[in-house]
């Protein structure tokens, strides 16, 4: 038997993305604007685009892309953020040279990074893993500040070197942290996924969206949006899983008590 | 002591920026790379000092500012509240947690043509960009720290007779304070890549704008000054950003 | 067997796309050489790429191409077109809606007007009819990007008074209806060219058998494209992921742009742009003759 | 495990929740069950029942994880029992209030706030005007011992300092019921001894209900009307011990006194012979 | 503040650092001074000169505040002294190092891990076998009696309980210097008396040297060979007392002692006399 709490808990996904449907096929209607399709039109596009051997091998290969460049950048961001979030110097090097870099958009300097790297996938790669690192570099940088001093002391009396403190303490300790940044890294990853495929194509999901895009086939840029969103679902679900077991030790005891009664 | 400190913390960031500009020079310098599409940083820094002074260059800079606090300013106020909501009900949570599963990770580029019709060609649609953009990752960071305030601090401000939805303001906002600006500082470095990016599409002024003239002409070094501009605004900021850090969070352990 | 790394873009560059999508009915392709596709938004980021030698050929407009050899240091050849206004054909034009009271380019004095790109390829001729009606095009009009995809819908909200229209939206707009045709391009000069196909001189000069074999496909491709409009139709479907029956209201028709059979560049027509581009200051003076190879040019048999 | 039955003394009864007239708390058959990580249920409460009258001192000693903190929790509506019902003047406690003031084993003090604001916190929060607000603080402030440290952040104050302010900010807002979590167990014997004379002090003036959780038989028996033992595992009342000596009671007197040597030795006894220690021969 | 001359009995003597051959650590003119937020300097140790002999049990003593964990922090090695130093075996303390052993007054337990995880981390640390570490690590937890508890998160303990596992986690990689904050302050009395037993058991057996900071007089008479009592404002060392008690010592013959007796009114007394309280009268 399930009470309907967690019944309602269990629907709750489908009922909002009903809801957010129906919000949208209403405001498509009000609005009546050809760049903004109904959301049955937009629906109705889907089965094309999947039934299309191409297109889904353009969406594998975007997914592809975006499953290194969001490896990668967990892979490096993680590292360089504790390091900057446990040593005042690493942070003092590293953080105006960040906060000069990220406020570029990639898309503006692909002359340049065409020049070197080709319009191919490592250049598709490299702004996934930009747009990764980002939320991921911070995130680890604020969760490894904030560890506790005491159980890094602790630690260090074990006879932990700074590098295995860096791994066995403050890692597992700012892991609740640091996996809030691979989340928001996972959001970016998605988009950047898509707009990485803006300005040069060769096969991927954003391939599609903006190739409609520019034909003005906005039920086929909306249905892609709605795969996008399926994706994100999806990929969020099985973080959300990984995330529960490796950092089940943080979770808050008691629900926040400010919904009684 | 402490200045000695902070100009000795300045020169070590300033380090890898200047190497960055010297290997900037080698490549062009070395022929790595043509200066059609990468100028020398001398001519681009003269340039942009040129360009700084000059009115029209000016208001190329302030309708970007204005695009972008205006779209970052609302993704803070509502990732936070909605961040904090969604901690504190779960009622709100049950709500918002599909919903930001199913829009966080939307393309929105994608709707900047229907932004465009809906609000027009002016500062609405570009800032609408950036707030939705900004929004997630303010949004995400505030709901995690939110989620992990200690209850107890909760349940002291409740005995002192705090009514809940104080609690929210002096106890949950405070207290998630440091994963709120680590959300605020992401959400500032994609607002500044979005406005410039919306403005790379269709606009008419902004630093954006100026890049894309310049990049279909090939002026290279009127194309680097909007983007090594764009850049010092991030840096300062973000310093900005991290004295209001500093002193918000003068009481955190971690401050 | 050697690659060439092309750029291309949508909508309009039929022999590239039955290459693309029909490799098997050209004897050389994917034997003797092999192509690389990159697809591109718009000329612009092509002529980057073309600069920095990340693409071999690409379809190009005779502006940005200019634009890249006058500062980008891009050294070209045009060796094919693609599409341009013929006589009686389609013409990019400016449209306003049925009610509008602008009737003459001269109304268009203190109004908002839509513009694919500006500084764009329409441009010159654009300013040009506007500077040849008395309208000062940098001070009496404001002048708004809008894509060619957003067009209608810019002007049908109200966004603009009059907008730019091309094909395929023009086709649908006009099947809607509430718009007219204020004026079009082909009042500045007949046979503009749109897009045509240019290589690198570093690349053709060092691989110009190649290169002629490529050249050598788009040519037959032109004529597959033309000879065979039901074929097209679906190759163009494709590539474009348009369904057919929108393209049938204009692809290869009347009301279409105009293909040379042998895409053949019209050399002519390229210089009279070039020096409307010079009046209008968008360019300094250009001679077509340094785009032209002695020997490879379509078409080539 | 059942419950020993009380001994032969006539200061010790037997755990039998009765009513008087101005009980002011009442814990009826109150039990808690943590669900473990592990996925195990956990007791920590088994059927508590414990009265405690108004302005009444009530000591609650046991061994360590015997669910003293527990019961604290639930009796300032913090945490909702299992099973079982704890009431606050007949109605059932559901949520925290000011009349219930807390003062938490783990002092959870506002990181944020200076020693003077988390101090004020509280009667502002009443609506006490700031003026007001502020000189009673430093008041309070001042009678813990910590004039000077006004503006001190918690980071930078010691363990026994942080649980100073923590008694001072929960009784900067006059809660009728003090909920103290050992309140002193940080703190040097001198200023233990201070600072009980003024708890003692403070009560005896405003007449406060206080449930007082210690280690220290000494204290618990020099503080209280009432001490209630509990034992382990899961947490249960063992006995209920009423402390008849005189107040107001001082310190050096009472130390003389074969009384309360009689009942600081035989609590110890209790704990000693108590099964229910839950620690291992 | 001038030291006060140390009063005239024979087991208290005045501070002179001296240093014998078995000095393992000495302590030498060590000053920490904070700066607090508002960029204001606070000292909590001045001048503070000690040394400790190999193997012996030394406790401090001194007010809320004086510096008692401070003055850990740094023979650990975890805060650089802003003036003097530390040395250990001679050499200046730089580091911290598995020959000092710290149980933090806050506990420091690693959340991610289980008790069993908490306690196995050490030994494991020291290149021990998982299963060797395992077993020593389940006698050392049944020994702290939390057996049962060795898959419990940190999060789901008592305050006690959290206590005790750090003083199991820290005995488990055996330091040859414990250095203890407070380690039974979150104990009831029946617990700490078999946990200072055991303590002293472990002394005997090892005969580790060990810093151990209390609030109890008691504890401290019990335990120590030496006394060190701190006053406040800013931190010093007031007296060093010798416990010329016999070992091994036994508490309920000790408590029969009279030597025993006078050695804690003494230094009770002297609490009481010392100005360096810093308590407001
Ligand atoms: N969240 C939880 N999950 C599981 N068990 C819990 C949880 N919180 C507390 N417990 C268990 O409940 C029991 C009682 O805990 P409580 O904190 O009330 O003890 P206590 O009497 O206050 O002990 P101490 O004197 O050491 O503070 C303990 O055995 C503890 O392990
Ligand atoms: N980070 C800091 N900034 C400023 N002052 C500090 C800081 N840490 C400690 N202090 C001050 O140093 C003094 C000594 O602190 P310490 O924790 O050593 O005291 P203690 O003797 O252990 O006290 P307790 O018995 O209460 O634990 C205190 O007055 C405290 O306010
Ligand atoms: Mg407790
Ligand atoms: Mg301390």
């Amino acid at each position: 038997m399930m009470s309907p709490t967690t019944l309602i808990r269990r629907i709750a996904p489908a009922l909002a993305c009903i809801g957010l449907l129906a919000i949208w096929q209403v405001a498509s209607l009000v609005l009546k604007n050809d760049s903004f399709p109904t959301a049955i039109e937009a629906i109705k596009a889907i089965p094309d685009i999947l039934s299309d051997r191409e297109s889904l091998i353009n969406i594998l290969a975007s997914l592809r892309r975006m499953a290194m460049g969001f490896g990668a950048a967990v892979l490096f961001s993680i590292p360089l953020g504790l390091l900057m979030g446990r040593s005042r110097a690493v942070a003092a090097f590293f953080n105006p040279l960040l906060m000069v870099i990220y406020p570029v958009p990639k898309a503006a300097l692909m002359p340049i990074i065409m020049l070197w790297l080709g319009v191919g996938d490592v250049t598709k790669t490299l702004v996934i893993f930009l747009g990764v690192s980002l939320p991921v570099i911070y995130h680890s940088f604020e969760g490894a500040k904030g560890v506790e001093e005491k159980m890094l002391w602790s630690g260090a009396a074990m006879g932990l070197s700074p590098l295995q403190r860096l791994v066995r303490i403050v890692l597992p300790a700012a892991l609740p942290e640091i996996l809030t940044g691979c989340r928001t890294g996972l959001v970016l990853a998605l988009i950047t996924m898509i707009t990485s495929e803006m300005i040069a194509r060769q096969s991927g999901a954003g391939n599609i969206l903006f190739n409609a895009l520019d034909m003005g086939q906005y039920d086929t840029v909306f249905a892609m949006i709605i795969v996008v969103g399926a994706m994100g679902i999806c990929l969020d679900a099985i973080f959300e899983r990984i995330r529960a077991r490796l950092v089940r030790w943080s979770e808050p005891q008691f629900d926040m008590p400010l919904s009684f009664s | 002591m402490i200045l000695r400190l902070i100009s000795a913390n300045v020169i070590l960031g300033l380090a890898p920026i200047a190497l960055v500009i010297a290997s900037w020079q080698g490549l062009v310098s070395f022929g790595f790379a043509p200066a059609a599409l990468l100028p020398p940083p001398g001519h681009v820094f003269g340039r942009l000092l040129q360009q700084l002074v000059t009115w029209t260059f000016q208001l190329e800079i302030a309708a970007t500012l204005i695009r972008l606090f205006a779209g970052f300013a609302i993704a803070v106020v509502l990732g936070v509240s909605i961040g904090i909501a969604a901690a504190a009900s779960p009622a709100i949570n049950a709500a918002v947690r599909p919903i930001v599963r199913v829009l966080a990770p939307l393309p929105k580029v994608a709707l900047y043509p229907a932004l465009l019709l809906l609000l027009g060609f002016g500062h609405g649609s570009k800032v609408t960009l950036v707030a939705a953009d900004a929004l997630f990752p303010i949004l995400l960071s505030t709901y995690y720290g939110a989620s992990t305030v200690e209850q107890k601090l909760i349940w002291s401000a409740m005995a002192a007779g705090t009514p809940r939805y104080e609690i929210l303001f002096k106890v949950v906002l405070p207290a998630a304070m440091p994963s709120i600006l680590t959300g605020c500082r992401i959400g500032l470095v994609i607002s500044c890549i979005v406005v410039f990016l919306a403005e790379m599409i269709t606009s008419t002024d902004g630093l954006g704008h100026a890049l894309v003239t310049a990049a279909r002409t090939f002026q290279a070094v009127d194309m680097f000054v909007p983007l090594i501009t764009i850049s010092l605004l991030g840096l300062i900021l973000n310093a900005l950003l991290g004295a209001v850090r500093s002193y918000l969070l003068r009481g955190f352990p971690e401050a | 067997q050697q690659t060439i790394r092309v750029g291309w873009t949508i909508p309009a560059e039929e022999s590239k796309y039955w290459m693309m999508r029909r490799p098997a009915e050209f004897p050389d392709l994917g034997k003797t050489y092999n192509i690389e596709w990159t697809q591109f938004q718009g000329t612009a980021p092509m002529t980057q790429a073309l600069a920095a030698g990340a693409l071999d050929c690409a379809t190009q407009a005779p502006l940005s191409l200019s634009n890249g050899v006058v500062g980008g240091n891009l050294k070209a050849y045009i060796v094919a077109q693609h599409v341009f206004e013929k006589p009686g054909g389609f013409s990019v034009y400016w449209a306003v809606m049925d009610d509008s009271p602008i009737k003459t380019i001269a109304d268009l004095k203190g109004k908002t007007v839509g513009i694919s790109v500006i500084g764009g390829g329409t441009q010159g001729p654009f300013n040009l009819l506007l500077k040849q009606n008395g309208v000062d095009p940098t001070k009496d009009i404001k002048l708004v990007e809008v894509g060619f995809a957003v067009s209608e819908d810019a002007l049908r909200q109200g966004r603009v008074d009059a907008v730019n229209m091309n094909q395929p939206f023009a086709a649908r707009a006009e099947a809607k209806g509430g718009t007219r045709k204020l004026f079009s391009l082909s009042q500045a000069m007949p046979n503009i060219v749109h897009i045509l196909e240019a290589c690198r001189a570093d690349f053709v000069d060092k691989n110009p058998e190649l290169v002629k074999a490529y050249v050598r496909d788009i040519t037959s491709g032109m004529k597959k494209a033309l000879a065979n409009r039901e074929e097209t139709l679906k190759v163009v479907s494709e590539v474009l992921k348009a369904p057919v029956p929108v393209l049938e209201t204009y692809l290869l028709k009347e009301n279409d742009f105009g293909r040379d059979p042998g895409a053949a560049p019209n050399f002519p027509a390229i210089q009279k742009m070039l020096d409307i581009y010079a009046e209008t200051g968008m360019l300094p003076k250009l001679d077509v003759a340094q785009f032209k190879h002695p020997t490879i040019v379509a078409p080539l048999q | 495990m059942k419950v020993v039955p009380s001994r032969s003394s006539e200061w010790v009864r037997p755990v039998t929740p009765q009513k008087p007239a101005s009980a002011i708390i009442e814990i009826d058959g109150v039990s808690q069950v943590f669900q473990t990580s592990a996925h195990k249920d956990h007791v920590a409460l088994s059927d508590i029942s414990l009265t405690i009258d108004e302005g009444a001192f009530v000591s609650i000693l046991g061994p360590s994880g015997c669910g003293k903190s527990t019961l604290l929790y639930i009796v300032g509506g913090f945490v909702r029992p299992t099973s079982g019902v704890a009431k606050i003047k007949g109605a059932a406690i559901i949520a925290p209030g000011p009349d219930r003031g807390p003062v938490f084993q783990e002092f959870a003090l506002f990181p944020w706030k200076t020693v003077l604001g988390n101090v004020m916190y509280g009667p502002r929060q009443q609506g006490v005007r700031a003026a007001e607000a502020d000189a009673q603080s430093r008041s309070l402030i001042e009678m813990v011992g910590l004039k000077g440290y006004e503006n001190f952040y918690p980071k930078e104050l010691s363990g026994g300092m942080k649980q100073r302010v923590a008694l001072a900010r929960t009784l900067a807002y006059h809660p009728e019921v003090l909920l103290m979590d050992e309140p002193f167990g940080a703190l040097d014997a001198h200023t233990r001894t201070r600072l009980q004379n003024d708890l003692l002090n403070i009560w005896e003036r405003d007449r406060k209900t206080v449930l007082f959780v210690t280690h220290s038989v000494d204290e618990a028996v020099f503080l209280s009307d009432k001490v209630v033992m509990m034992s382990k595992s899961p947490g249960r009342i063992r006995h209920v011990i009423d402390i008849d000596l005189p107040r107001p009671r001082r310190r050096n007197e009472l130390l003389l006194d074969p009384r309360y040597q009689k009942y600081v030795v035989d609590i110890e006894r209790m704990f000693d012979e108590s099964d229910g220690a839950g620690f291992p021969a």
